[in-house]
């Protein structure tokens, strides 16, 4: 089961995810975009657990829809709204749960993925950070039906993730800044993938 | 890099600070979150005008607020679009009561924060129309894809729509003429050297001594083509042929025109820039009705040029020349 | 060299050109000898005000031309004095019988070529009066150079003495405006970038990328020091307390501040530099009455800024204040 | 003595003179100037020259107003108004006279350096054009004095002139554009001090 706490560490983790891979992240926005999607998503975490620990959240759902608030005030670009609205979602699906358990898990990255899409109107295989959301929700609704806990439902998100994350070197970006670049953005990897393959594999390492 | 600045990370704040120094007259300036207002806002009965985008293209769109242009701007970093928080705060500050306009460049960023001021705004019961402009032929449309950038056309839908919201035309009006000037209006630009974004510290983009690149965007993107640096003439034939054939203006037209400089080309180029302009239109048969000529929407520092046209007719002739007074556009006031 | 130009000997002419078909309605560009009139010259009874200089400095003069300032401007080849046949032939062509104020940037070559002018006019039995002016704080003062170069109080006496002509003051009056403008007023520039005259094809100084040039004139002349680049708030402190200690301002004065882009410099910094010069002249006890903030004298695409500060009393004030038309500058018209 | 024909000739040696040493000026002038002098009198005789072939002057005084024009209208800068000044004066110097003797030689630059002192304000030691011309009359009058010829007036004018024009390499410009660099003027030849040295090195190579 994912606790309140259990949803803080994640957040704790992924500020210093993003901290960490700042410049990785902002490298492979700099080939394909505007070199900061790593400068972003370290703003956003930042600021995201800041405002946790000066308003500690009653439930999952406040501390989740603090993010999202977080997100959406000071990030700005693409990925500011995308994963706004993704965390946004998530604590709607997550309203007066005090505790999730493994399909819980899943409504909430279902709900999240699908304000993403809602949002930016990408496709699968746009080069987009849906290009890695959308297999790894696959894969979690798999291992639900196969009857895995928690931990390998995200273990093989993470999985998928990655592969959607690879995948999207030799696509060519059919969304966002990257689509200007037309033939020129085939054989990079997408930031925004990539920074959602993290953002599963963290969960991954940290829930059961 | 080399800019006249303190540090990179407040750059917007103190140039913002110059903003509220120098023009207290016409306009406030709000901070965190971020936004320019009219002095007077917000003006009861009448139809707001919000815009915004990136920092780095001024004046645009701060120095075209005040009366008969935008109630609000909202400037993000540089480069970097303006969160819905700015938005949403400068929509409330502008509700007249008339409902409120939101005029959006088309950048994925740009269009999806306008998007959720949108409806932040509308769940609080203020009436929001956005119109967003892409008008940038340089870059391939399609369904499929982001679409075209917004780029020049911006500048003269914020003059003219906001002539129209100062007549009193209501919001359906008010949003159907920006689309009546989106679609009625092409740019391409082309840049000689790179910008340089503060928190970056090096150029955007390399760029050869003697290499030119045409069809570049506002945030030095990448443009149609890398080539060899040609004459004023070859360079406003190129653009002006991409951008007549794209609507297409013709014979018998009337247009709106924009030469507009990137930010570190100086005005002497543009007026020689224009006089290429001015003939290679005649010889199409298309008569420059109205006219600017200066540094509009900018990339910081970049050397280059982007031409606008706007197919006009004598309804956008007319709010064209209705009275406007702002830090950067003022006349008949 | 990078331009958007055709053939570097053309610059001035087709530029001149680009003027004349975008304003149309403002002035009219006489060719052979080169020189910009308001588009109604001579306005009869009224004193006419002749400037020029080298090109290269646009907006400054022929954006100036026009309703409540020049009545002509002459641009001689790029940093290039112009010759007397110009200036006596706008002189002509904007004498309304009440007399031509030349206003003059102090140079030895724009001094002597306006002297001839005025002889030539003069032996025509046109009255002319001639005001030099020589604001440049970074050029030491003496009878036996010569002398303080002129650079942004020139744009400030353009303005208030068209306004002063305008309401129909007469000559010796305009001029005696004129004066005490220039010894009320005083500059200082700095340059980040040299600039590239068209026919020299190469940037008229090195500089490296971490240095500045303190005290640069207007034509990429050497100034008081080379130094490492400084912040903002440094480079306003020591340009401004250069000018403040000079003429000197003291506490409780009124003044008139222009923060001029050099060309090259987005007016982001611009503002960014008025809001520190703001801060400055308050922790000095010297109020902004009226300010410019923009490209007003330029060096072409140099990079870099030059702060102005014309102590200004009610009558200055009045004629800042009074309408003005011209492609540059405008209000209340 | 020198006929209308030998002042013609003078202007069309000095055409070719200044088109010849346009660079060697222009280099002077970019050390202490803005690198236009040599640039200048090229384009100031070049016009010059072909004014007097378009329309032939009557005498002396026609041509030497001519010359006048020519500079005055197309050399602008320090040097237009000063030589432009220089041959109105000349030419009225030579008003009704059909040739010249060694004591109306004397007179015309006589009149010539009046104009330009009168015109530039300039004093001896100024590091200006002044240098050159002033001890080069002084030169003339000594050898007129001395009961020389024309021809020996003019070489020992030349030897002053060159000798005024190296004198002005140590010293601080006062007048001009050089006066804003101070001391930093010092260790450099005045290009208006060397095309006045030119100007009268010319005449003597053909007068007689
Ligand atoms: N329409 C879209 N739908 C989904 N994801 C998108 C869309 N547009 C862009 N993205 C994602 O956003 C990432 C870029 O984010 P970021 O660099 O922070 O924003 P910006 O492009 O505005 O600078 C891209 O790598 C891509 O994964
Ligand atoms: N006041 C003056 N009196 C005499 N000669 C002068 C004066 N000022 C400048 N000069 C001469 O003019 C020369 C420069 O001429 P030029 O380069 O053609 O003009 P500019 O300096 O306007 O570019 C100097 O080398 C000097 O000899
Ligand atoms: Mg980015
Ligand atoms: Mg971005
Ligand atoms: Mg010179
Ligand atoms: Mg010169």
């Amino acid at each position: 089961m994912v606790s309140r706490d259990d949803v803080l560490a994640w957040i704790d983790e992924l500020q210093k995810v993003y901290a960490a891979n700042r410049q990785y992240l902002t490298d492979l926005d700099s080939a394909i975009g505007d070199a900061d999607h790593g400068i972003n998503m370290d703003r956003g975490f930042t600021t995201a657990k800041a405002e946790l620990e000066k308003t500690p959240p009653a439930d999952i759902n406040a501390a989740l829809k603090t993010v999202a608030m977080a997100l959406i005030r000071t990030v700005g670009g693409a990925a500011g709204p995308l994963y706004g609205t993704f965390f946004m979602r998530a604590a709607a699906a997550c309203a007066n749960k005090q505790e999730l358990d493994a399909a819980d898990v899943v409504a909430l990255f279902e709900a999240g993925l699908a304000g993403v899409i809602q949002r930016g109107k990408a496709e699968l295989n746009d080069k987009t950070m849906v290009d890695a959301l959308s297999p790894a929700l696959e894969a979690m609704k798999q291992a639900l039906q196969n009857g895995h806990g928690i931990k390998e439902m995200l273990q093989s998100a993470t999985e998928a993730a990655e592969t959607g994350m690879k995948n999207t070197i030799p696509l060519k970006a059919r969304k966002g800044r990257a689509s200007y670049l037309g033939d020129r953005s085939i054989g990079h990897q997408d930031p925004g993938a990539t920074s959602s393959y993290l953002m599963i594999k963290t969960a991954a390492d940290l829930w059961s | 890099m080399k800019k006249l600045i303190n540090k990179p990370e407040d750059v917007v704040k103190e140039s913002l600070a110059g903003v509220a120094a120098a023009h207290a007259d016409l306009v406030k300036v709000h901070f965190d979150p971020n936004f320019i207002v009219r002095a007077d806002a917000p003006v009861q009965g009448k139809v707001g005008i919000v815009s915004g985008g990136g920092s780095g293209h001024e004046p645009m769109h701060g120095g075209f607020v005040g009366k008969g242009m935008l109630d609000a701007a909202c400037p993000g970093d540089v480069f970097t679009s303006p969160t819905p928080d700015q938005m949403e705060a400068a929509t409330k500050a502008v509700n007249g009561g008339a409902g409120v306009l939101h005029i959006v460049k088309n950048y994925t960023g740009d269009v999806m924060n306008f998007e959720m001021a949108a409806e932040l705004c509308q769940a609080e019961g203020i009436e929001v129309e956005s119109v967003v402009i892409d008008d940038d032929v340089a870059v391939q449309d399609s369904l499929y894809t982001a679409g075209r950038r917004g780029v020049g056309t911006t500048v003269l839908a914020e003059k003219i729509c906001g002539a129209a919201a100062e007549r009193g035309d209501d919001l359906k009006t008010v949003a159907d003429i920006c689309r009546k000037v989106n679609a009625n209006g092409r740019s391409m630009g082309m840049a000689l050297t790179s910008c340089t974004v503060p928190m970056a510290g090096k150029p955007t983009f390399d760029i050869g001594p003697d290499e030119m690149e045409i069809g570049i965007g506002i945030h030095g993107e990448p443009g149609r083509e890398r080539m060899k640096i040609k004459t004023a003439k070859e360079i406003v034939e190129m653009m002006g042929e991409a951008i007549v054939s794209d609507l297409p203006f013709k014979s018998g037209d009337q247009v709106i025109a924009m030469v507009n400089g990137m930010g570190g080309t100086p005005l002497i180029e543009l007026y020689l820039v224009y006089n290429e302009l001015n003939q290679f239109l005649k010889g199409k048969g298309i008569t420059i009705a109205r006219r600017l000529v200066g540094n509009y929407i900018t990339s910081l520092e970049m050397a280059g040029c982007s031409i606008t046209l706007l197919k006009a007719d004598d309804q956008l002739l007319e709010l064209w020349d209705a009275p406007v007074h702002t830090p950067a556009l003022r006349w008949g006031v």
